[in-house]
Order: C-alpha cells, then structure tokens, then sequence
C-alpha cells in the first residue's frame, strides 16, 4: 500500500521489524496463550470426552439457552442502535450529546451492577416484585431476566459501531433522496442501509458475540438451574465447580471458537469493504 | 413500548422457550432443589433414586432441578423470587433469613427431625502428602510459615464454618476466651493468603492451583477432593475437636403452596431420612444421622469430638450477628492498622 | 430529516426500558438506609479500600494500556506482515471471550504453578495471581482492545503528508513520532483511556478468579457489591453501585471535557 | 411556478442566518442568490427545498404555502454542491430513483422508468456511463448526474447549490452555458446558490445579492453594476477596489493619493469610494511628480491590466487604449472614469443612500 512508497513516512526495517516482534509477543501473552490453555484443559484427555461434554444434555440446552438469548437481544440493539445512530447523525435535536452519553452509560457500569439494578425493579424484594408475583410474572431467575440483563450489557455495540461512520458520511446523500421525493423509510433502506450495511454487519457480530459470553450481569439474574436457566458461561462456570475441568474448558473452547469466529467473518468482512472501496477510488 | 408489554412477550417467549427445553416438564410435576456448592453430586444420585421411589408408588415420575452455588446467594436468589420448593442450605441462618421474609414459616427448623438436618458434616484439614508441615491440631495452623486456605466467610457458608471451629477450640485453650479467640483468628486470617467467594473455590485454589499448605474444608469436600484428584497428592487430618455442621432442610412454603408441589417435597425431604436417603448420604461422605447407616459407612467417619453451633455460640443468630455482620468481629480482624 | 420522530420514539423506549428505569431504581434503593447510613456504608474502611483497589487498579491497566495498544494499532495500521489479519482479529478476542473463561485461562497462566506464572516467580519472585498484580493483568486484558480500537481509525486517517512535510522540514523520524504523530493521537488515546478505565472498573468476571479477593488489598467494589447482596442488604449493595457509576461517571466527565478542549485546540 | 418569498427568518442558537428575506421570482426566471460563504444563501435555498424550515415567515411556490409540505412531497429538483450522488448505485440507478421511490399506483413501469433515464442521460449529454459508478466518472460527468437525477422527478423549480465549484476553470464555463440553454429549453424556474460574482452575472436574469442574512440588493446584471445599493454590493461585485476619500465642497478627494480631485455632488464629510478596474486608466508619466509607479503588468486581450502602488496602497487599473507600454518600476499617472461613492455616516454597515456616480470624461 502506499506506506511502502513513501518512505519519508515509513520506518526502517530493524524498527518495524523489533516493533513487530515486541507486539506478537505481547498478543501472545495475552491472547493467545489463554485460547491455549482452554484449549490445551479441554483436550487433556483427548477429544473424545471434550466432545462427550458438548454433546450431552445440559450443555446443549445451555447453547440453545443462549442462542435464543442471543436471537432476542441482539435484534432488539440492532433496531435499538440503528434508530438512535440515525437520529444522532441524520438529525438535529437539542440534547443530543446527552443522548450520545446515555447510549454509552452501559459501557461504564460494571456487569454486577447491571444485574443488580434488575434485581433491584423485578425482584421479589424489588420495586415491581410484588405486582408481578401477584400476576404470576417471572422475569428475574427467567428468560426475560436474562434477556434483559443481556441486552443491557450490549447495548452500546451497533450504535457505537454506526454513529461515527453515519457522522462522517454526512447528510447530503439522504438529503437529495428526500428531494427526490423518498419517505423516510425508503431513504434508510434505499439510501442510508446500503452504505453502512457492513459497519452494521460487524456491530451485529460484535454485539453477538458480547451477548453470548455475557458471564457476570447474567449470572446475577438466573436461578442457576441446571437444564433451564445456565447460559453456557454459567455452564462453564457450573461443570468447573462440579471439577468436571475438560467438560468446562471444553464448552469454554467452544464458544472461544464461536468468538473467534464471530472475529474472522467480522475481520473478512472489513477486508472486502477495503477492496469494494479501493475498486472504486 | 412499556413495560407491561415487554414482559408479557418475555413470559410469552420463557414459556415457549421452557416447553422447548424439556418436555418433561410438561407432563409430570417438577420440584427445584436450590441448594449450596458441595451437595451438586450427592443430589445427582439422590435425586434419581428419589424419582424411582415417588413414581414406584404410583405417582407420575417428577422431573427435578437443582441450583447450586454459595449458600447466600441462593438463599438470597430464593427471597428475590427463584421458584424454590425446597432448600436444602449450609446453615440454619441462610434458611433463616428466607423465613423472615415470610416465604417459610418461622418455625420451620422443627418440622423435621433433627433440626431439621438429615445429615451432618464437620470440618477437616486437607494437607499435602506426608503433611509436611505437621498440622494435627487447630494450634498447629498458627505455627510460622503455614499458609492456609479458606474461603470468605461473607460470602461462603463453609467459610463460617471454619471460622466457628477454630474459635471453638481458642475458647476451649487454657486461659481461652472472647478476647485471645479473637486474637487467634486474626491471626490464622493473616496466614491466609487466598479467600475464595466459596468453597469449591477455595478448593480448587489449594489443589489445582498449588496455593498453601492446608485447606479447611468441609468433611465431604475434602473426601471429595481426594477421590477427584487421585494424583494430586492430598491427606486429611482430623483434628481431636471440631464443629457439628448442620447443613438444614426445608419446605418453602410460599412457593409449594403456589405451585401445589407440597406433597412432592415433603415427601421429598423426608426421603433423606430413609434407609436410600442416608446410604447414599454417607456415600458421598455426609455423616448420616441414622445410627446404622453410621455404623455401616464404618471407618469412612473417624469419631472425633464435635462441639455444636447452640452450645458453643447460643445458636445461628447470635453467632452471625457477633462474627459476620457489617462490623462484626470478622470485619475487625480485617481493620487496617493491625 | 425525516423519521426523526420514528428513530427518537424507538431510542427512548429502548433507552427508558433498558437502562434508565433500571439505573432508577439504583438511584433510589440506597435512601432506605438514609442519608448518613449511605455515608456510614460508604466510609467503612473496607468499602474504601476495595474503591481504592478498583479504581486504582482501572486506572494503571488503561495507562499501561496506552503504550501497549498504540503499539498494537501503529503495527497493524502501518506495516504488512503475515499473521497481520490475525493478530487484528485476535485484539478482539477479549470483547468475545466471555470474561469468566478469559478469567480462568489467565489464573491457570499466571498462578505460581502456570505457564508464565512459576518462570516469573523464579526470575523476579514476583507473584502475579492473587495478588493486586493479577487483578491489572486481568483489568489489562479487557482495557486493551478499547484503547487499540479507538486509536487505530485515527492512526489510519492520520494523513502521511504530515510526516512528510515533519521530515523535509528536518525532523527525525523519533521527533515526527513525538511531535506530529502523538499530539494527534492525543484526543483518541483520552477517549480510549476512558472507555477502557470505564469497562475496567466494573469488571467482575475475569477478576474475581486472579485476584485473591482479600480484604483491604486485593478486594474489588463489584465483589464488595455481591458480599452486600449475600448478607441480603440490598441497600448498601445499591449505594455501592451507585457510588462507584458517579465516581467512574466523573471521572469520564472530566476526560471527556480535557479531550474536547484538545479537539479544540487542534481545529 | 412563481416562488414568494416573505418575511422569512431564520435563527442557528443566537446566530442570525436569514433576517426578514422576502423575494418573487416569476415563472421561467433564472435568478441567482450571490453572496459570501456565511451569507444565508444556502439555507435559504434549503429552505425552498423544504431541507429546513422558516422561525417566522412565509413561502409560496406556485401560489401554495409550503410550511406544511415536506421535501419528499414538494417536487423541488435540487443540484447538490458536492452532488451527492448515491455512491451505491450505477449512475442510471441514480437517475432514476426519484421515479422508483414513488408511491406505487404513481410509479411508471420499469420499461417507461428505463426510457426516461435513457432520454434524460441523453439530454445531459452522457448516455454512455448508465452503467458506471460514480466513483468511476469525471467531475463534470458527476455534475451531468446530478443535474440528470434532479429533473427525473420533472421539477417546476428547480436549485442549484455552488454546482459548479468543483469543475476545473475550463470545463466551467462550458457547463455554465450549457446549463442555462437547459434551463431555457425546458421553461422551469432555476435558483443558483454561488459565491462567484462572474458566474451570477453569466447565467441568471436577476441576481440577489445577500450579506450576513439580508438581501443587500435585487437586480439584474447591470444593474448591479451600473448602480450598486450600497458599499457591500459596490465591493462583492465587479472587482472594485475601495478607496477612503473626503467630499468638500462639492469635490470629492482621494485620501493620500496623487489623484485630481473630481466634482461630487453631496454632503461634505469622509466618504467610502469604490472603483472598477477598467475604470481606472493608467498613462505612463514622464515626471517623477504624480507618485505612482507600475507594480505589475500583465497582458491580456481586451486591454492590459497594470497594478499600480502608492506607499502602501495598491490599484487595479487597465492602461489607456492610447498610451504606450509600460513596464515595472515605471513612473505614472491615474485617471478615474466612473466610481460610485457613499458617504460614511460612521456606521459602516449602515446604507448611506447618497451616491455619486461621478463621469469625469
């Protein structure tokens, strides 16, 4: 790329070369060799009880638990995150940057925190528990808890992902479909959607992959019943405790698989954008 | 979209999602046992011969639950609202504390015999091979250089446990009283270089992870640990005194009652007193309160003196309300400045 | 533009239902303790020290972050190399890897029997889980990707011109570094400092396993908030939350402020 | 269609952007809004596109109030400055949106869509990129899109936003031309936004001159220039040079200049002077008396423009059509033809109505 044909900008190569050693090594340390050594506790005795481990009954419904978590959080950020990134870049409003901010706030409050503020509302303790254990209503040590907690530790990720690229794209494209006689609507699917549609793909994964590893805020709210309420990190953490280590690293390698690949269509993804992109620069 | 309506889709969704799960529950009736850490594999197999023994007599076969986890939190998970028909905690006071908030009759600790409790426990050291350091007693742990294992006392109910033993036999030292107990346990609380939130924390950190030269654990955990972790390298020690733990049993009552599930979990409680129920208890190294069942597990539970929470520290409430609440006497051992 | 009352109705709701009644209920549960109950439950010497622990720790992992993920960004923005794609995948992994696994790999790595623990020990002889060394690697691990992530669009936009107009006007390569490349980076770093403080503040999952958890040393605010809630007192475990969302929200107020005179500045 | 224009205000926090703007274009008219950056032009203009919306005051198009009409509905063709084209979409796709996104009992069928498309790249003159992105033609080319897009939706007004500021000089003037023959073939009422005083007084019947929210002056080309409303129209059009002077009795003075006082009706007082460059002729002078001396010349077709400086003062003139030629440093003399001068009453924005159109030949 043009790094290579400017070398006033560029550095000499026994720089970049220490520069990128001392960076391998570092990503190494701290991300590479943790995936080892889940990889490495799930495999200590071969595949055959790490696999055993996925496959058996509650770890599956763990998964399924999860994925349907996942299936209702993630398109609620999404609707959620694409509705405000549309008003913040598209629009004027007073209090903007307060909204800006609210939308963040998640970011910054600690996972205990965010299932305890359910716990707080919905508990049988809470503000709302008695009207919805008189109306026979679980939410808390439930889906819905669980959903909500969920979504709540996600929330920021597509609108983040959106609001700045959104910003810089501008208005004037929207603007002329709008003079040109287009709804809101068409505007958004016509106009707008296609050229964030990658940048939305990625917040969406991101999102997904936060929602299916969400450990602390879930595990305040779920009952911690086997078969019914553990998402696979409550599972990871249920079978370590239960000393079934190759079943819980195994189940852990899994969904690192799962983010790890959530990571590789994401990375891809950008790939392709660059390319579209360069094609037609 | 208020809130009315995202709940009800969310219930709407749970119980689609529910049905999806396990269709048993549909059918036949379900009971949710929530209990502490190191009952997880004793209830596995007594839950199943439970449901053989409720359906042999007729009864539809009942699918059973579980939860585990720290004994306050579960008791806490029950009062925010966690469906339990029975719980079946590490001490009387978790109970206690879901019978105040009126989902238990105050009285429950005389339902059933015993106290309440079908199974006893006491607490044990868990030493490297050839105990090394030569720890026999409780004194032993305050030698130079020993490092010990615990979990927190705020948040685990074997902790307390713990706790209670060694300040038990402080109390029974020549000279012994509240003020060289309490000088003792800050002491052995300095040696201690790990606190878990639990037990099977704490394990892990002594075992797997190589930390300290003993973990006091409860007696079936550590018997646990050793048929667990053959190559670990691990012995217990009994020390000549330590606590009679009382883990309780109970109905909650609110929650049969809105359930209908009553019949089902007292019969289900009641089953731990059984023949079954005691064999299997001893088996996963819970001591049975059956004096056959005692005899029959043999050298399994070596006979050592076991002094009670009543005798000892006037019961559960006095014991929490001296020890571990805010500003208790262990919150004063963690006082900076000492 | 149209839709604005569509896209706002739908970002209120969704920001009512999902974070502002529930922050509510935050904001008021402490009160039942009254006003100096809440100081009282604030003040007690272990809830000071675990804020101090937080706070501290949240602090030196996303300062340490800093250099790290400057590094990491500068590397894959800047030069080609095989594994590159990889590695910018891998800065990621910490966002995917839920944080209660990411916390038992890195204690099983670090304990003084892991893979990097013992060799650390016998070199230095310092001990890294369970201690409060242990609790910034791991603070460490969930702050980097914000600051690597929020630095990089900014390095890639970074205009070479720049550097070239630093370099025929006489600079060495180290004073265009220093002079041209960082003041940019600047408001990117505060604002990835920020985020990840932010995130590294209330992190619960990858902690509580490294940490040790003692009390007065190594005890952080959000086990402090579960020892609360144990004791069935909901109230102090509420002031707790609410205090440390004030605290890390001031102290992301006055960043914000600081990078935004920055921005200024700049334009 | 007519476009009434009145009363309209506009305020951005405290910031003033239109102030009390009323204007009537006439079918077929092709007016230009001229002004500096900051002026109001724009939002004027999106305010007519229904982009933005009036605090007080009133628009008609065609004899309707449009407060009410949103952009979508009011068939407003508009030519955006950096043209935003739709960089996801071929350029016939572009073209042809306007007809795709409406609503469907009065959407033409596709094969009719395609034949308007084709019609319309072929009267911009660029029926061979239909297929091509973008990204992928010229700046001109882009500029044909826009235009093309605009009048899909068959617009009875149509705005034009600093169209042609990113053309290069020379593909310029051409589209300038081109698209007013456009604008005559097709009958409809055009708008040009545009700082570029030369491009205004090319292309529009009536230009509008605004400064800072207000409509300095309304006219058409030669008007303005023949009689500019007041100092700010005087300076932005027509490449005047500003000049302090003083009028006593009845004469009027340059300040500090070597220039011959000329006869000026008018209260005597400061006063603010304004000349044209072709009013200014410039005579070689034997005599190093007169003080001004040649700082620049450079030759072009009509006559040649030479720069004369005074201490610090320097003025644009053109050498008389009689003189001989001159070169730098040499010595020379000032002649003013016409200048239009207002009196100063201290307020500078203040309108000083007493003008002076002064002929000395």
């Amino acid at each position: 790329m043009t790094t290579a044909i400017r070398p006033a900008a560029s550095d000499s190569w026994p720089v970049r070369w220490v520069l990128i050693v001392f960076a391998a090594v570092l990503a190494t340390i701290l991300f590479l060799l943790p995936l080892a050594a889940i990889v490495a506790e799930a495999l200590r005795r071969g595949w055959e009880p790490a696999l055993a481990a996925i496959v058996e009954e509650d770890s599956l419904s763990a998964m399924r638990l999860t994925l349907l978590v996942a299936a209702i959080a993630v398109p609620v950020n999404t609707i959620g995150g694409i509705a405000a990134a549309w008003a913040i870049a598209k629009c004027d409003f007073v209090g903007k940057r307060l909204l800006t901010t609210l939308i963040e706030l998640p970011f910054s409050v600690s996972p205990v925190i965010s299932g305890l503020v359910y716990v707080l509302l919905f508990g049988a303790q809470g503000y709302l528990g008695p009207w919805l254990q008189s109306h026979d209503i679980q939410i808390i040590f439930a889906l819905p808890g669980l959903v909500l907690a969920t979504i709540f530790v996600t929330f920021p990720f597509v609108a983040r992902t959106l609001i700045p690229l959104m910003q810089e794209q501008g208005r004037d494209e929207e603007e002329a479909a709008v003079t040109l006689g287009a709804t809101g609507w068409q505007t958004f699917r016509r106009v707008t959607l296609p050229n964030i549609k990658w940048a939305l793909l990625a917040g969406i994964l991101l999102c997904n992959a936060r929602a299916m590893g969400e450990f602390g805020a879930v595990s305040v709210v779920s009952g911690h019943i086997r078969g019914q309420t553990n998402t696979m990190p409550l599972h990871i953490e249920i079978l370590y405790n239960e000393y079934m280590f190759v079943g819980a690293f195994a189940v852990a390698a899994l969904l690192a698989l799962l983010g790890l690949l959530t990571l590789a269509i994401k990375t891809l993804l950008e790939t392709l954008t660059d390319r579209r992109m360069g094609a037609h620069a | 979209m208020s809130i009315t309506t995202l709940s009800r889709r969310g219930l709407f969704a749970a119980s689609a999602s529910l049905a999806a799960f396990s269709a048993r529950a549909q059918q036949a009736p379900t009971l949710l046992n929530v209990s502490y850490d190191p009952t997880r594999e004793f209830y596995r197999e007594f839950n199943t011969t439970f449901a053989s023994f409720w359906a042999g007599r007729g009864n539809p076969r009942p699918g059973i639950n579980t939860s585990h986890g720290g004994s306050g939190r579960q008791a806490r998970s029950v009062i925010d609202g966690l469906a339990a028909d029975v719980v079946t905690l590490a001490l009387a006071y978790d109970i206690d504390a879901i019978a105040e908030r009126g989902l238990i009759a105050r009285d429950w600790q005389k339902r059933l015999p015993q106290n309440s409790s079908p199974y006893t426990s006491t607490i044990v050291f868990l030493v490297r091979r050839g105990n090394p350091k030569g720890l026999r007693d409780w004194g032993d742990l305050l030698k130079q250089g020993v490092s010990i294992i615990t979990p927190n006392p705020k948040t685990s109910g074997g902790a307390r446990w713990n706790y209670l033993a060694f300040w038990a036999w402080a109390l029974r030292q020549p000279g012994g009283g509240a003020a060289t107990a309490e000088a003792a346990t800050a002491q052995l609380f300095r040696q201690v270089p790990v606190l878990d939130t639990g037990a099977r924390g704490s394990t892990t950190t002594f075992v797997q992870r190589g930390q300290g030269d003993v973990l006091l654990a409860w007696e079936n955990e550590a018997h646990l640990a050793l048929q667990e972790f053959p190559q670990a390298g691990l012995e217990i020690v009994y020390p000549p005194l330590s606590i009679l733990a009382e883990p309780p049993v109970t109905v909650v009552d609110q929650n049969v009652d809105r359930r209908g599930t009553r019949a089902l979990a007292e019969a289900y409680l009641t089953h731990l007193y059984s023949e079954d129920g005691q064999r299997i208890a001893a088996k996963h190294f819970y001591r049975p309160r059956d004096t056959a069942a005692l005899r029959a597990a043999g050298e399994r539970f070596p006979a050592i003196q076991l002094v009670t929470i009543d005798d000892a520290f006037d019961g559960w409430a006095t014991a929490q309300r001296l020890h571990f609440n805010d500003g208790g006497i262990f919150d004063r051992i963690y006082r900076p400045g000492r | 533009m149209p839709g604005l009352g569509v896209s706002l109705g739908i970002t209120a709701g969704w920001l009512t239902v999902i974070v502002l009644i529930p922050l509510a209920t935050l904001a008021l549960r402490p009160w039942e303790l009254g006003f100096a109950g809440v100081v009282g439950a604030l003040l007690e010497p272990r809830v000071l020290a675990a804020f101090r622990i937080s706070f501290g720790g949240a602090i030196i992992a996303a300062l340490v972050s800093i250099p790290i993920g400057i590094l990491f960004a500068w590397v894959i923005t800047r030069y080609r190399f095989p594994g590159r794609r990889a590695m910018d995948a891998l800065l990621d992994l910490p966002f995917a890897l839920p944080t209660a696994v990411a916390g038992l790999a890195l204690t099983a790595l670090f304990a003084p029997n892991g893979w990097l623990g013992a060799p650390i020990e016998q070199l230095t002889g310092w001990k890294v889980a369970y201690t409060p060394a242990g609790i910034v690697v791991a603070l460490i691990y969930v702050a980097l990707p914000f600051v690597v992530r929020t630095v990089e669009p900014v390095l890639r936009d970074l205009s070479l011109d720049a550097e070239e107009a630093a370099a025929t006007l006489g600079a060495t390569r180290l004073q265009t570094i220093r002079r041209v490349v960082m003041p940019t980076l600047l408001p990117a770093t505060i604002t990835g400092f920020a985020l990840g403080f932010a995130r590294a503040v209330g992190e619960y999952g990858s902690v509580i396993f490294i940490a040790g958890n003692m009390p007065m040393v190594s005890e952080i605010a959000p086990l402090l908030i579960v020892v609360k809630l144990e004791q069935f007192d909901y109230a102090a475990a509420a002031a707790i939350g609410l205090a440390m969302l004030l605290l890390s929200f001031m102290i992301l107020l006055l960043l914000n402020m600081w990078q935004r005179r920055l921005r200024r500045g700049h334009e | 269609m007519t476009v009434e224009i009145e009363g309209v205000m506009r305020h951005f926090g405290t910031a003033v952007a239109l102030d009390s703007i009323s204007l009537t274009l006439q079918q077929g008219e092709f007016a230009a809004l001229l002004g500096p950056s900051g002026s109001g032009k724009t939002t004027l203009l999106r305010i007519l596109a229904g982009l933005d919306f009036p605090d007080a005051g009133s628009v008609r198009i065609a004899g309707t109030d449009v407060a009410a009409v949103p952009a979508r509905l009011r068939g407003v063709g508009v030519v955006f400055q950096h043209y935003a084209l739709f960089r996801h979409m071929t350029v016939a796709e572009n073209v042809a949106f306007g007809l795709r996104v409406r609503p469907r009992r009065h959407r033409p069928d596709n094969a009719e869509i395609d034949r308007r498309v084709q019609r319309l790249l072929e009267l911009v003159q660029i029926p061979e990129l239909a297929a091509r992105y973008p990204q992928q033609v010229s700046g001109g080319q882009r500029q044909r899109v826009a235009l093309a897009r605009a009048l899909a939706i068959e617009p009875q007004l149509l705005l034009l936003d600093e169209p042609f500021g990113a053309l290069d000089a020379l593909v310029r003037k051409d589209v300038r031309r081109w698209v007013r023959s456009l604008h005559d073939q097709l009958g409809i009422t055009s708008i040009l936004v545009t700082h570029d005083q030369e491009e205004a007084m090319e292309m529009a019947d009536r230009v509008v001159v605004m400064d800072r929210g207000r409509i300095q002056q309304i006219g058409t080309p030669r008007a303005l220039l023949d009689a500019p409303a007041n100092p700010f129209v005087a300076g932005f059009v027509g490449d005047a040079t500003r000049l302090e002077g003083q009028i006593r009795d009845g004469r009027l003075h340059f300040d500090g200049l070597p220039i011959d006082p000329i006869a000026a009706p008018g209260a005597d007082g400061p006063v603010a002077i304004f000349v044209r460059r072709s009013d200014v002729v410039i005579e070689r002078s034997g005599a190093a008396s007169e003080g001004f001396h040649v700082a620049l010349v450079r030759p072009s077709n009509d006559a040649t423009h030479v720069v004369i400086r005074h201490g610090a003062i320097m003025l644009d003139g053109v050498l008389a059509e009689t003189a001989a030629a001159v070169k730098r440093g040499d010595q020379c003399r000032v002649r003013i033809r016409r200048c239009a001068v207002f009196g100063a009453t201290g307020d500078i924005i203040a309108v000083e109505r007493a003008r002076a159109l002064v002929d000395r030949d």
